[in-house]
């Protein structure tokens, strides 16, 4: 596993609902992490720790979730800018996340990526890419070195829905779908591109309706859901690594802050907003949880402690943390191994 | 009048609607964001949605769009977020907007305007901090523009969009909250000449757009020290006004170049060249460069800062060329 | 009407058949203008009168006679570099285009465009493009330009299903159906993009489908039946002139000759060009206007007769060009009215 | 051993294929159709159709996917069939291939070869005739590579293939054809120098890729009016082998730089300033330039021919040269 996902198994509880509640308390620990890792974020950007763009995915924490929880620690994930749940639940730490965001050498890439730009070789971690699209081409070449190569690695590429409309998506598509290769396309469809609504980005607004245009299986999930997304994750992972080629979901989920520090968010309402909110992923899981009564005000006591204690100590490492010398500069531009 | 280069910038394009009926504005959140620096924050309420077109993730598809319209008679102004989104329509814009004209033996000219933003040094990081405008001004059958003071912000849109051909126009990303005065009847400005925004007999300083500030900062300081800098903002850096560098460098003899652009192939070499080729004899010093390191921008406050041409740097040229001969 | 596709009208000939066999003769017409251009361009390339890239339309012409058959003068048309026909069908002469490829100023560009690059502000030709897919954004900006200024002005962009891979399509379709935009687009499917099967290249082979994932109206019909390639494209060109916005039409066809002057065809049978041979547009509404009576061997020969005398004409005309002057080589960079 | 450039590419595609399994060549038609420029003939069936691998025209898909590919352990050797379409792809090479390694401070090297057919010359027309190379060399983190002789064909690929980072290799179309001797074993050649095709003690001529033979053939007529001109090949245009270029103007103090690129902004205007920051002191004249004109390639012939570097404009040059100082 990437990630600390639960205490240690008891092998004693091995019925049905016990798994489950094991599953659903994972997800719900996985999103909380996020969570709580982009809110300190968005405080120590106000107070101007971190700086040029970043781009939080509170509200959509059921998606990374949900599919990380279909993954095997090779997979691949290659995700965008708004990318800090992706890394940290494919197994990136709170602290390389968080002292990558202050620029500091202790960063998972050492300060010369920023918010925008997670990587992470160890965990298969992609990146952190800022130009809308570019990543689902590399994801098909991740796709495609694996099929070459006989591994049973399968690649993830999450993506906007504003992605949609570019047509590195158009290509990237057809590529996976003409060489049937074991990717996984994962839309996250948040309505908004920045200010655009999907109405005015699309002419065919449903997303996984296009997949179709490629022969790609493609089913909508709702992305609130964790456990909906780990559901169809882990169907369309168990049919892509047999062999069926690439798959599709579409995720329906929405942002619940501004598309960036810097967005007033005119184009649209704060009463939209609320409504979302209140299909809160976080909420919606724990409630379920303790509906069944398989998770007591406690256990979220607790969960919510050793989350916060995590995000603690990343930043206290991260405020450790200490500029690349200016003398370095130049690396990087080159490998620095002999030819 | 007070005003901020934004709000000149906003004012141009206000001006442009309401000059020209055929003239619109298309581009990624240019209406109901407000646009993605606010240039365009207002327009849509006032201009309604098909003169403020908000347009998909399609930069190859909307530059090229914007090629079609100006060639059924219309004038569009196309905006595309920043320079580094720009390279998905490199295609239309240097094989369609650059060629149409010459390839139907002048039957199709393409009277589009393509503004965006340019630049670093806010900790956007490498994809995020190009400074293409020197490189896209190798391309023939483009004019590119680079605004740096509030008067062209102001004036250089309306000029663009008289000219019968592609113009493409930079805004630096750190000018947009630059304010000052300019005058209350501001409009149209010429796209032809550079201009000599300090006088100086002891080195020419040439810069253009987002370091055009920081470069006059430094003639300051040089001048403190008894060295007297001229200094010459390019505005067009397609084509160049040979002349007016020319003239100046063959007085001071000596040149700095400062561009944010990488050095190794960027407008900068293209100067050096030609001060080169036309004052060799009146050089007493090598023309001197102060560009961007030749990394992808790197995140890092610091690493950035280092990356980018800097004060120091340029007084440190100047000093260099000063020195000499 | 853009080129002469008939004598005078006979009022007195007001039944059904024979505005049928007019319509019949016409598109005949205009496919032998096509076949007897290209069959001398293949001549005079041979001769080395004609240099460069040269693409014939051989095999194809139904596609361009029955589309630009629906087109009003006004209308524009954006093409590849396989375009000789479309520009001689929407009223470019066979002169200039002739002496156009022999790079020559009395050539529609001057001799700057060549073969692949036809252009004609008076018919409304918009070339001529060289780079696959390059010409959909502009043919969707023609179609904003006549929206925006309401003209009633249709756009008919054509191209070829190897095209349909690249990111620009799916950009221009989707502009267009978002927009509503008076846009024809009219897949000229050959099977072949050089060397390349359409299996090979696309994931869904059926291109009308494809359209569907835009929501633009798409129709699958045979290119090599001109009649209903016209009939096709008439009833779209309608549709678009009601307010229909785009529409789509792929148009299944061959090129019986090699994808240019350089290609040796390895990539497919000589069987299989054989049998799409015996499926010739021109033999097959040929005979059928014979078969109904409505056409002699001696109405063909008038016909062949006139257009040989066309063709002629033009090479005369070529070959009677003379180049532009070396001084006037960076004309037309910049336009040259005063700004 | 008799051979041609393409033979010499294509046997450098053979060898690699045979020597790394992690090798694969991608692109349009380089399968069934044996490529575009027949390079690939043959090896679709030597090797079959995964390690030949036909693509759809999806220029920045593929390219991307290669890119991918590169990361994921092969070692892709991705065909762009002309330069003039790799405009569609160039925000992959750019934000992607040429960054990745220093966004991720370090981590995911590239290495992947991307290969295209460069240059005009045969009446192709505005877009089929472009001359890029010396564009890309602008960009941080590409290595440009120009293979003008049998032997850089034959021998550059492999050498390409063993670099961790993104390599372009740019082969001029007029060479494929260009028949010679090389030895029976030639094999990989370095790809850091600069070579000096021709030694010479009066001007050195400057140049790579496809205006190598011409100004080869310019510098035996001048030598028949005894100006002995040194011909220095750039093999690599970035990184450029400042030390090659340098001692041999420093010798000479005159350079003639003939790039078929557009003059402005183009690796002419570099290697002129360059030269003028290195060499100052020891130039006699001016750096001359000989490029092509700023014009869109036009398809006629003669405006064609006017357009690109000729053998009578670098003599001209190199006499400009040599009568100054
Ligand atoms: C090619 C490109 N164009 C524009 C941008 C600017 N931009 C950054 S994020 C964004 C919106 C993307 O929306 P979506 O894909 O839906 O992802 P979300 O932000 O909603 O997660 C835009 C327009 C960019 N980064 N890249
Ligand atoms: C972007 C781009 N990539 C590659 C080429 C080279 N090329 C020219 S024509 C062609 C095949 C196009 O096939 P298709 O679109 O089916 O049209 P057809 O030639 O069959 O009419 C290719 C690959 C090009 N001109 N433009
Ligand atoms: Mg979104
Ligand atoms: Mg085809």
């Amino acid at each position: 596993m990437n990630a600390p996902r639960s205490g240690p198994a008891h092998e004693h509880e091995s019925d049905v609902s016990a798994a489950e509640t094991k599953k659903g308390a994972d997800l719900l620990k996985q999103m909380v992490r996020v969570r709580l890792l982009e809110e300190k974020c968005v405080e120590l950007y106000s107070a101007a720790k971190i700086r040029g763009f970043m781009h939080v995915y509170i509200g959509e924490e059921a998606v990374a979730a949900g599919v990380t929880s279909a993954l095997d620690s090779e997979d691949a994930v290659v995700a965008t800018y708004r990318e800090h749940g992706h890394a940290l639940l494919k197994g990136v730490s709170a602290r390389a996340i968080l002292a990558e965001m202050y620029g500091f050498v202790e960063g998972c890439c050492r300060g010369r990526g920023g918010s925008m730009h997670l990587f992470d070789r160890a965990t298969h971690f992609y990146g952190g890419n800022a130009i809308v699209a570019g990543g689902l081409p590399m994801a098909v070449g991740l796709a495609l070195g694996a099929s070459m190569t006989a591994r049973r690695q399968v690649t993830v590429c999450f993506f906007g829905e504003g992605a949609v409309a570019e047509g590195e998506f158009h290509e990237a598509l057809n590529l996976a779908a003409l060489w049937q290769l074991p990717v996984l396309f994962c839309c996250e469809n948040n309505l908004y591109a920045m200010g655009t609504a999907l109405v005015r980005s699309e002419s065919q607004t449903n997303i996984a309706l296009k997949a179709a245009a490629y022969e790609i299986p493609a089913w909508t999930v709702d992305g609130m859901d964790a456990l909906a997304v780990a559901e169809a994750a882990r169907r369309a992972v168990d049919a892509i690594r047999s062999g069926g080629g690439p798959h599709f979901l579409e995720l329906r989920t929405y942002r619940f802050r501004a598309h960036s520090m810097y967005d007033p968010e005119r184009y649209r309402d704060k009463s939209e907003v609320a409504t979302w909110m209140e299909r809160d992923p976080i909420d919606i899981l724990r409630t379920r949880l303790s509906e069944g009564g398989r998770f007591s005000d406690d256990d979220w006591s607790a969960m919510h402690a050793e989350v916060t204690a995590e995000i603690e100590d990343a930043v206290a490492f991260a405020e450790g943390g200490s500029p690349e010398p200016v003398a370095d500069l130049t690396r990087f531009v080159y490998s620095e191994v002999p030819r | 009048m007070k005003t901020t280069y934004r709000e000149a910038m906003r004012a141009a394009i206000r001006e442009s609607l309401q000059r020209d009926d055929r003239v619109f504005l298309m581009g990624e959140d240019v209406g109901s964001y407000g646009g993605c620096f606010a240039v365009s924050l207002g327009l849509l309420e006032e201009f309604g949605p098909e003169r403020i077109r908000d347009t998909p993730l399609s930069e190859s598809g909307f530059v090229g769009a914007g090629i079609g319209a100006a060639l059924s008679g219309l004038r569009p102004i196309v905006e595309i977020m920043t320079v580094n989104f720009s390279l998905l329509a490199l295609d239309q814009i240097v094989n369609n907007a650059a060629s149409l004209l010459h390839m139907s033996g002048g039957q199709f000219n393409v009277p589009i305007v393509i503004r965006m933003t340019t630049g670093a040094g806010r900790q956007l990081a490498a994809q995020h901090s190009h400074s293409l405008e020197g490189w896209y001004a190798h391309i023939p059958g483009l004019r590119i523009l680079t605004p740096a003071t509030l008067a062209d912000a102001r004036g250089m849109l309306w000029t663009a969009l008289q000219d019968p051909d592609p113009v493409l126009i930079f805004e630096h990303g750190s000018l947009y909250p630059v304010g000052g005065e300019i005058a209350d009847d501001a409009g149209a400005v010429d796209i032809d000449k550079a201009a000599i925004r300090r006088s100086g007999a002891d080195v020419t300083l040439i810069t253009y757009g987002g370091t055009l500030p920081m470069v006059l900062d430094a003639a300051d300081q040089l001048a403190g020290e008894g060295i007297d800098a001229e200094v010459i903002d390019l505005r067009t850096l397609r084509p160049l006004d040979d002349e007016t560098i020319i003239t100046s460098v063959c007085r001071t003899h000596r040149a700095v170049v400062v561009d944010e652009g990488w050095r190794s192939g960027g407008i900068s070499a293209e100067l050096s060249a030609r001060i080169s080729e036309q004052a060799f004899y009146d050089l007493d010093a090598p023309v001197g460069r102060v560009c961007s390191a030749e990394v992808p921008i790197p995140f890092a406050r610091d690493l950035e800062l280092a990356a980018l041409p800097s004060i120091e740097r340029v007084i440190a040229a100047a000093h260099e060329a000063v020195g000499h001969g």
